[in-house]
Formats: structure tokens, C-alpha cells, sequence
């Protein structure tokens, strides 16, 4: 018997008494386990200098996109940053594509042009990754906008850093969002650091982003972001709130990478014993304990995880097969028209 | 045909895409109760609601976000940035964001906006609320960019705008928002890219925009009265830049003065004297001449304002210099 | 027996019981009568033409601008926006100066070359208005930075309007003052409208300034901007604080610009009852009152009113007997050698 | 005479400067305890400590508004952007606020101000983090632009922007952080806007900037195998821009050819052109050619990027069609 004979999915799912169903909770692991060995994936092949410029991995980090992935619905609309991997894949977006983009393929999902910070796949409503810091805050309202005047019912989620919560987008963002009512759930990772800066060495207030949203007369909520089942509960009233009009509401998720800000930072800035404790809180191997305790056999586990590691294996190898992007792309589709002609 | 002015041109434009497309929306600070604090956008929020036509806090970010999220969702905004200068303000939003979307996802995106924004001099306004920054917005790769001169060409330039795939930055001289002009009746679209000759001579070629229209019109008066006839050609836009026809007149004068409002330095004009004496430079019988406000912020008081700005005088002037 | 003989004088005097000593109520008093007059003046200029493209009265609002003018000492630093005419003369510019500028004349502040909107007197520590929203916070704050490191116990003071709490600038200017523990006090002056606006209509929040203010740590005060006791003594103590190393503050003050936003603004967007009800509370008939109420024989009052007309007559002799500025000034101070030259 | 890195040249700068003038300050994003994103600033925080090398939030409006607010009250601030995109987010505090309020109070303000950025593209971070904006900076009054492409020119080229009393946009070539070359010991101030021939030859004349100039010199070394000796000019800095230099070689070889790193319209090289298209037409022996990325953001795949930007190739090509 599996879990998805015992209950009813589907994003959404019933949490009963704070604990999500178990098809949502496996779901929220397979995603977890596929994101956390994609990374690795990754930082092994920028060591190898086939991932090249940059890369900003979200190791530790995978419960927050995992559990709002989990909890939205197929038309709903994601927003994410640089640090993006771990929510385009949370989307659905084949991974194979993704990597192709990091290593500058053909395949990429961008064909290369985006590159790691700006993965963005619109048919999976990966509406992208941005790498500035603050400014997606306002296109994401803009989506919201949208949706509710066409009346889709369509939900966004903008996920940012703890850094982003002093630049002045942020401000704008969860004023216009609260002023106009719009169902959009932003979401803040406070990951504690900026790039090698403490967050709380630069903002008075011990929660960047949950301590701001009164000044909106925004709902807010802090919770413990390396817990896969909180992620997926608040991530499941959020969005619901937002889909039955009850407006924005804000998320601060209090997680850790367990490496460095981008590249090959090994972000040795941070105390050993924060990152020590940190690394104790790792989101995956908690889950996977309390399935388990849940009765779910390990065997089931295994396999995800085994399927995992098979899917990174062979969207590595497509990746590497795919070819550079022909030159000629360097003068397309800068315009509608496909093309890159500014004269005539 | 009926004469209207350059102001109520723009609310006519807004109004009859707003009237055919049920997607076009509108939003920026007073543009709707209070139509717009050049009274341009007067009588939109009557006719379409609040829904459509949207008051907004000073949040230009913000504002410019939403346009972008809602153009890439279904949704054909117009926003108004109230000054040009406030672009400054909200240039990320503008220069890395919606310039560059398209291109960075292969082409995945569409970000069908209008930004109309008030530019320019000649009000006596200061130094931050009067500068012509077309220049800044042409710099930056996967914006097309409007400046009309007239009445009629706001109309149909902005309806074109609207109705492009592609993010329009439509740049509204504020000096010309008195002015009048005939405007067709019925729906009016016109197409962006091509520039219009105004006046024909073969003597040197002089190329404008916006505010800048009627005084090289004025300066070829005054040259026609001296016996020099030359032509005028009103760029209308310089994303798509119409070359073509600038370079077509060249071959036949010989002469290119190019008249910006803009500070001297990186504007349009450079751009297309370099284009010139790239690809025509053995049409040319003389210099190239730019006449431009100096390169300095425009000053306040309304003696400094007029002797910054490209006048009749500095015009014809100008032409003189590449004819001797 | 006058009120200087009273009390011992200067910024920071005594504010006993709530109620300030009687020169500074008297000097508060004056000041706000030949700001009235002042701008009385300027808008007749403007509707004959005299005053060119655009200017933006203070009208009503004349409490703010004089009891911080009258707690600041002669060393510190005033930032304002484009509604500065009130902040301006609070520091002591002569009116001629001010007149000259809004005329477009040689004898102006700064010759013409800035306008009403960008007055200046760094002589006077008025370090300017400025015209687009938000900026200066972010300016001031780096006078107050620069007052701390130099350790000369300078205050800045920043005036902005309520429309102005919803851009970024806002934010990110309001974190930094807190965070490195700066001596500025923020002034908002809340009058309830942006142009033609309501900022109620764009704003979640009650109070724009102060709601916000605990999002930065920050200590706020919503007061009374148009009782002119009231706000002296708020400044004196803001103003103490940040002097006695005590931190940034912000004073959100109520009141109501008796026109409308700028040139000639009818302002008949607003509710008749509410500018009948906010005319009735102008500050300063109500302080004359007070005055009169505390004993000040009223021929003190008049000759204060007589001399204030009588500069201001004066003031504008002055700006309309002075010229054009030169043509060369086009071209002077874009750069410290004292010309434009961008070329060799 | 010591070898370093051009990222190491910016330490040395700046520590120089804040020796000898206490008070010299610098902020920016990661610029103290981690010494720079692109560990330009190693060393600062322990040498000057906090009061005067300070780490700040992500908040570039706030950061140039400090560093102004600072520089009018007696301080010589030096701010980071880290990367220059990022002037997107500020450009208001740039344009508006420190390029005009000299101008604007007459002369009553000084703004004894640096901002140090990283610019440009080739180590394929995509298209929000590898603009190469100084034709952003030309553009607007009121701001001198400098961009070495030496170590040496950065150690002289800073401590003369340090010292300089109007504000000095500062761009460092990501793509030079990690070249090399001899520096002087001891203090080293330079001048700025002064052009450097790095090459004489008589055929024609390439001007390039920065990350673009290594390439011109290796061009002219294989247009030099081939018998055409051209000049280089390092033009090093765009305000002052140093006209005399690049018109001086022009009258002798008839050629111009402009190197940008940039997208292609109303970049310095179209400043350039038309000065020469105006002042010097008739010393033309072609065509002015300018080798410019094209007008598309730049992609971010090392194939891409790489095809987008002017190379060795490009140059020598670009000479040929100015020499045919
Ligand atoms: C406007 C802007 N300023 C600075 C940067 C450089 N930068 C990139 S990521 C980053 C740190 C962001 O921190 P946070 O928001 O906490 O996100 P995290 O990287 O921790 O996920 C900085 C400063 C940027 N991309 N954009
Ligand atoms: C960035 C920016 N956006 C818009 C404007 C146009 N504008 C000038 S004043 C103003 C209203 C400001 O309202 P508030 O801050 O309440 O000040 P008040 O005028 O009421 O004193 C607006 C929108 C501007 N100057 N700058
Ligand atoms: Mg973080
Ligand atoms: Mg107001």
C-alpha cells in the first residue's frame, strides 16, 4: 500500500494536526534528495571547470523550495534568485536542462544566454531566477496583478535572501502587494548571512523580513525553514489564503547553507560551531528520520534516493553531450521580431 | 480632423487601445483622478474604471515591476513615470530587467509595455526635472524608443507602442504638451521606425527630435530666407533608428547637422554622425555638426534655461559650420 | 520687559511642563509669520509671472519647519525636499536671496542656476532641497556619518513629505541611520496628501513615517505638527538625543498645506469639509493666541507682523531690482576648477 | 618597481590615499572583513579599521547617499559598487543627486567623492553582472569617468581620483582583476585625462579603453606581421577625454578606429567619432570604424560571450574596412 492510496493529493493536500499527508511529505523528500544531488552534481562539475562564471547552491536550503513546490499548484507562478537551482527544480523543470544551462550548452534551458542566475522556464511557471538583488519582488507583484484581473486564481511565490530585505524594492514590493491586496506569498530565506557579511551585523531587528511586515500591515509568519513539514504546512495556508483572496503574507524561513555564498567560497567567514550546528539540522536526513519513524519502509527511501541519483547521472551526461550554442544566437531574440536589429 | 493638443493626444491614443484591447491597462502616480499631472491621461479613469486605470503610491520600482510582471503574464500595461528624470530611480527595473529578459531567456518571455514618461526642458523646472534622457534609454540593448513631435504622431506612435511586442520607453516632450496640431479622425496607428521628412532641400540635411522639431523647422526657415534650402527630418524614433533615410538625404546634401536637446555627450546624435562616417563618410562634404545643450545639468532660471537649450540662432549656426 | 530677559536664550533652551520658554516661542512666532508672508508673496509673484516654472508652498505647514529651525543650533545640518522655502528662511538665508532665486535673478541663492525647488545655502548649513522624492534621506545621513566620525556633535535634520515613505530611498536610508547609530533626526511632515493623492488611498499603515519606524529599531513620535509648542519641544529633544550620542529618531508630524501642491494648484481634489476643518487649525493664529493668553502685550505681536511684511516688501525690491544672471554662469561650477570642460 | 595584480593595485591605492589623508573613508558591500568580492580591498579593514573601512547592507541608494552626504560635509569618501550594474539601483543618487548639486548651488558644494566598480564582461555571469555602463556615466554632466587597464594606471588613476575634489566614477575591468604588471614603489599619483600612446605607427589610429586595450595591442601586433603599423591609444580615462591625443594621431594617419567593450550605441566611441566627424573631417582617409559589442545584452555561456565581444579578429578587421 503507498501513500497516495491513503489519502487524496494533489498540491494543496490536507495537513492534519501540523503533519502533511504522505504522499506530500514523500514528494517534498524525492524533490529534497533530486535537488541536494543536483548541487553537488553542479559544484563537482564548477570544480572541473564545466560549470563556468558562477554558480550559488542551495545546499541546507532544499526543505524552503521543496515544501512551497510542493504545496503550489501547477498554475501558480514562481519567482526565485540566483540562488534558484534548487526552485526551478522544484517546479518540474527537467534537469538536464538546467545543467545543460549552467555549463553553457545548447541544451541549456536558455540555450546558454541566462546562465545559472537567470534559469527561468515559463512553461513551468518558473517565471525566473533574477539577480539583482530586490528588484523580482516588484515583477512578482506584477504577476499577481495579473492573475487577479484576469481572475485566474493563479497564486505567486517570491522567494529572496535575508540581504534583501535593505534594498529599497523590498520596501516598495510588500507596500504596492499590501496596498493592492494581491495574492502573493513572498517568501525570505534568512540564511543568516549576506555574501560574507552577518545579516545582523547591517539591520536592527533580529528578523529582517518578519519584523518589517507590520509596517505593511502584512501578515507574517517565522518558521523553521529546515523543517520539510512546516515548510509544506505554512507554504499550503499561504497560498491558500492568497488563492481565496485573503491577500499577501510573508514567510521568513530560517535555514543555512552549508556552503559558501557562490563558486568556490567555502565560506570560512562563519564560526566553525554555527556552522557545526547548522550542518546537525540538515533538513533532508530529518525528514527522512521522521518518515521512517512513520512507518514509511526504508526501502522506499532507498529507491527515491537511488532514482536520484540515476536522474543526476544521465541529465549530466545529456548536458555534456549537448554542443555550444551556435554563434548565431548572440543576435537573437533581443527583440520580438527574434532578432537584435535596432535600424532599418 | 480636428485640432488637438499634443497633451490630449495622449489620453485619445490610451483611450482607443484601451477601448479595442481589454488586456491594456494603465498605471502610474495622479494619472488617474487627477488625469496625470500634465493633465494628459485626463478622463481615462472615467471611461475605464479603477480596475484598468490604476493611482499608485511613489513607488516607480514598484511601479515598473508590475507593469513588467503583468506584461509577462498576459497583461499589456502602460505606466507612467511622471518626470523622465525619475528614471534614475527606477533604472534597474528598466535597463536590467525589462531590457533583458527576453534575451536572456532564449526568447521565452514577451514584455509588451508602454513606459510614457514627460522629458525634457524648456519649463523652467531645474535640473531634475528637466533633463532628455532618450540617450540613457537607447543605450541599453532590447528597448525600442518613441519621441514624437507632434499631435498626430502621439497618436499614432503610442497606439503603435502599445500594440508592439516588444517594451516601448515613449518619451513626451513636455514643452510640446500646449502645442496643437491636426489629428485625424477614426483609429489612427502609425508604424515605429521610419522618420518623416518635413521639409526638402538639398542644400544640408538637418536631423531633430521632439521638442527640437519645430526650431529646426524655424532655423530652415530662416536659411530658406537667406537662400539656403535644406531638408528636415523628424527621427520620430531611435529604437527602431530609421539610418535609411537619414543616409538617402546625406547622399544628396552632403551635409548632416543633428539638433538634441539632450547634454552634449552619448546622445543620439553621436550616434548617428558615427553611423554617418562609418558607412557614408565620402557623401559628406562637410562636418558633421552637432548642435546640443551643452553638457552641463539645465539650469533653473529662465535666462540660463534658454541660452543652454539649442535654439534658431545656434541651429542655423550650426548649419553655416558645416557648410563653410 | 521682554521675553529675552525672561529666560536665557539659544537652541536647546529649557521646555518647561510641556511649554517652551517665551524667546523661543517668540522666535518660533516670528518665524512663521515672515514664512507666511514670505510665501504669501511668492505666490502673488507667481500668478503675475514673476516666478517662473513651478514652486511648491508651505503654506500651513510653517509649525515643522520653524520649531525645528528655532531647536537647531547654528551648526546643524537641515536637509529639505522642494517644499524648502519654510526650511530655508528657518536657518536664517536672507529672503532676498530666496525671492531672487524663485525669480530667475543674479542676486539668488544660487544665482538662478537652481531654482525653487534645489535652494541651498551651505553658509547657513541649509545643505539643500531636493527634488526627487526619497534621495536626500540617504544625503543627510551621510552629513550625520560624517558629523560622528569628525566628532563635532552636529544634528541633521531631514524634512520629507508622507508620499515619500513608500519609495526605497525611505527604507534603505532608515535602516543605515539605525544601524550605524547616527546623530539625524527624520521629519516627516504628514499632510495627508502626495500631489493629488491621499497617501491613505496608497499606504496600509496609519502612519506612513512612524508605523514604519519600529521596522528599523527605530524611536518615533507621531505629533501635532501644527501646534508650534508642540514641535519645538519634540525637536529640542530629537535633537538632544542625537547630539548626546543617542541615535537617529523620527518625528512624524501632523498637518495640512493650505493650498495646493505646487504653481497654482487649486488643491480642490480635497474633501471642502477637511480643508475647512485643517484651515481652522492653522498654526499660526493658534500660537498668537497662546502667546496673548501667556501675557505678551499684543503691540510685541504687531510690530513682529509689521517687521515681517516690511522685510518681505524689501526682499522682493531687492530680488525684482537684480538682473538676469549672465549667460555665462551656463557653463560655470560643473566641475571644482569652476567650468564644464569635459575634454583636453 | 614591484610585480602585481591589477586587484591588488586597488588596495595599494587606497591604502596609500588613506595614509596620508585621514579623511579618506571607504564603504561598500563585503568590502572590509571579506576584503571585496573580488578581493580588491584584502587587507583595509585591519590597516584602518572599522570606523573608516566599513561593511554595509545591501543598499546602494544608501551607500551613495552616505557617501555624498559625507563628501559635502568634509569627509573624501570612496563608495563600492560591487558589480557596475548595479548602478541600475542608484543611478538616481548618481545622476541626479551628485552629478548636478555642484552645478545646481553654483559652486557652494564640493563632492570630493569616489565610486570604485567592477565592470564589464568576459567571465560569463550573465547579463546582470557583466555591463561594461561607462558610457552611462559620460553621459550625464557633472561626473568624471575614469577606467585604467594597468596595474599601474590603477594605483595612479585612483590616488588621482581620490584626490580629485569633483566626483570620479571609477571603473575596475573584471576582466583585468587578475593580469599583471610592473608597478614603482613609493607614492604614485597620476593625472587624469590624459590619453596614453602605447604604440606609434602611422596607418591608422585604434583608441581602446581598459579590458579592451590588450586586445588593440594584440591586433596591432598581427596587423604589424602583416606590415600595416598602427597606433594604440589607451584613452583611460572618458571625462576629461583626452581629444587632443586622439586628433593629434588622427591628422597623421587618416584612420580612426574605436575598441568598446560596451553595446553598440551612444558608447564613448560614438562620442569619439563624431568629435573627429565634426573637428577633423577633412584629415579622413576612410571611414571611422567602431568595433563595439553588438547591441544585444551579453549571454552568459563562454561560447556566447565570447562570440559577442570585440576580439583580436574583430579589431584587425575593423581596421581593414577603415583602410580599404
Ligand atoms: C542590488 C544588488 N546589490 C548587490 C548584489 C550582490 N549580491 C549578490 S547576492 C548578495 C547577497 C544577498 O544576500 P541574501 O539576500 O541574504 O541572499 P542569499 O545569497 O543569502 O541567498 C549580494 C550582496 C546584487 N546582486 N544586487
Ligand atoms: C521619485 C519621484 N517620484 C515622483 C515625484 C513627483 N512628485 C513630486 S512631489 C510628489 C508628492 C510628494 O508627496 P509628499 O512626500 O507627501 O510631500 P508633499 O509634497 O506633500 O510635501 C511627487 C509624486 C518626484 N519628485 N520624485
Ligand atoms: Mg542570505
Ligand atoms: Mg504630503
Amino acid at each position: 500500500m503507498t501513500a497516495r492510496t491513503e489519502q487524496p493529493s494533489g498540491a494543496g493536500a490536507a495537513v492534519a494536526n501540523g503533519v502533511p499527508a504522505l504522499d506530500a511529505r514523500l514528494r517534498v523528500y524525492q524533490m529534497m534528495v533530486e535537488m541536494r544531488d543536483f548541487e553537488k552534481r553542479a559544484y563537482d562539475l564548477f570544480l572541473q571547470g564545466l560549470v563556468k562564471g558562477t554558480s550559488h547552491l542551495g545546499l541546507g536550503q532544499e526543505a524552503v523550495a521543496a515544501g512551497f513546490g510542493a504545496a503550489m499548484r501547477p498554475e501558480d507562478y514562481t519567482f526565485a534568485t540566483y540562488r534558484g537551482h534548487n526552485h526551478t527544480l522544484a517546479r518540474g523543470v527537467p534537469m538536464a536542462r538546467i545543467m545543460a544551462e549552467l555549463m553553457g550548452r545548447e541544451l541549456g534551458l536558455m540555450a546558454g544566454k541566462g546562465g545559472s542566475m537567470h534559469l527561468t522556464s515559463v512553461e513551468h511557471r518558473m517565471m525566473g531566477s533574477y539577480a539583482i538583488v530586490g528588484a523580482h519582488l516588484t515583477i512578482a507583484n506584477g504577476a499577481a496583478w495579473s492573475s487577479k484581473l484576469r481572475g485566474t486564481g493563479e497564486v505567486t511565490v517570491c522567494f529572496f535572501g535575508d540581504g534583501t530585505t535593505n534594498i529599497g524594492a523590498f520596501h516598495e514590493a510588500l507596500n504596492l502587494a499590501a496596498v493592492w491586496h494581491l495574492p502573493v506569498v513572498f517568501v525570505c530565506e534568512n540564511n543568516r548571512w549576506m555574501e560574507y557579511t552577518p545579516i545582523r551585523s547591517v539591520t536592527a531587528v533580529d528578523h529582517p523580513a518578519a519584523d518589517r511586515a507590520p509596517a505593511y500591515g502584512l501578515s507574517a509568519s517565522v518558521v523553521d525553514g529546515n523543517d520539510a513539514d512546516v515548510v509544506y504546512s505554512v507554504a499550503t495556508s499561504a497560498i491558500e489564503r492568497a488563492r481565496s483572496g485573503g491577500g499577501p503574507s510573508l514567510v521568513e524561513a530560517e535555514t543555512y547553507r552549508h556552503g559558501g555564498h557562490s563558486r568556490a567560497d567555502p565560506g570560512k567567514y562563519r564560526p566553525d560551531d554555527e556552522v557545526a550546528a547548522w550542518l546537525a539540522r540538515d533538513p533532508i536526513p530529518a525528514l527522512r528520520h521522521r518518515l521512517l519513524d512513520a512507518g514509511v519502509p526504508e526501502a522506499r527511501l532507498v529507491a527515491i534516493e537511488q532514482a536520484s541519483l540515476a536522474a543526476v547521472d544521465e541529465a549530466t551526461a545529456q548536458a555534456q553531450a549537448s554542443p555550444a550554442p551556435p554563434r548565431s544566437l548572440v543576435e537573437r531574440d533581443v527583440f520580438a521580431d527574434g532578432g537584435a536589429s535596432w535600424r532599418r | 480632423m480636428a485640432e488637438m493638443t499634443y497633451r490630449d493626444a495622449v489620453a485619445r491614443a490610451i483611450a482607443q487601445e484601451m477601448r479595442l484591447d481589454p488586456s491594456v491597462v494603465f498605471l502610474g502616480e495622479d494619472v488617474g483622478a487627477a488625469g496625470g499631472v500634465f493633465k494628459a491621461t485626463v478622463g481615462l479613469l472615467d471611461s475605464f474604471g479603477p480596475t484598468r486605470v490604476v493611482d499608485t503610491p511613489i513607488s516607480e520600482q514598484a511601479i515598473l515591476g508590475a507593469a513588467m510582471g503583468a506584461a509577462m503574464t498576459g497583461l499589456r500595461p502602460i505606466a507612467e513615470i511622471m518626470f523622465s528624470d525619475f528614471f534614475a530611480v527606477c533604472w534597474d527595473i528598466v535597463a536590467n530587467e525589462i531590457a533583458k529578459t527576453r534575451y536572456m531567456t532564449n526568447g521565452q518571455v514577451r514584455l509588451p509595455l508602454v513606459i510614457r514618461s514627460g522629458n525634457g526642458g524648456g519649463v523652467r523646472f531645474g535640473a531634475q526635472h528637466s533633463q532628455s534622457v532618450e540617450n540613457w534609454a537607447m543605450a541599453v540593448p532590447g528597448l525600442k524608443v518613441v519621441a514624437p513631435s507632434t499631435p498626430k504622431d502621439v497618436v499614432g506612435l503610442l497606439a503603435a507602442s502599445i500594440r508592439d511586442t516588444d517594451p516601448v520607453l515613449f518619451f513626451e516632450q513636455k514643452s510640446l504638451y500646449s502645442t496643437k496640431g491636426e489629428v485625424p479622425d477614426g483609429e489612427i496607428v502609425d508604424e515605429l521606425g521610419r522618420a518623416s521628412m518635413l521639409r526638402d532641400g538639398t542644400a544640408a540635411t538637418i536631423v531633430a527630435l521632439a521638442g527640437m522639431v519645430p526650431r529646426a523647422m524655424a532655423a530652415a526657415d530662416q536659411l530658406a530666407s537667406e537662400g539656403i534650402d535644406v531638408t528636415v527630418i523628424d527621427l520620430r524614433s531611435l529604437v527602431p533608428l530609421d539610418v535609411t533615410t537619414v543616409a538617402t538625404s546625406v547622399a544628396q546634401t552632403g551635409h548632416l547637422v543633428t539638433v538634441e536637446e539632450n547634454p552634449r555627450l552619448c546622445g543620439w546624435g553621436a550616434e548617428l554622425a558615427s553611423i554617418i562616417a562609418e558607412e557614408n563618410l565620402f557623401d559628406l562634404d562637410g562636418p558633421i555638426v552637432r548642435v546640443t545643450t551643452p553638457h552641463v545639468p539645465l539650469p533653473a532660471a529662465d535666462a540660463l534655461e534658454d541660452a543652454a537649450m539649442p535654439d534658431v540662432t545656434k541651429i542655423v549656426d550650426g548649419v553655416r559650420r558645416s557648410l563653410r
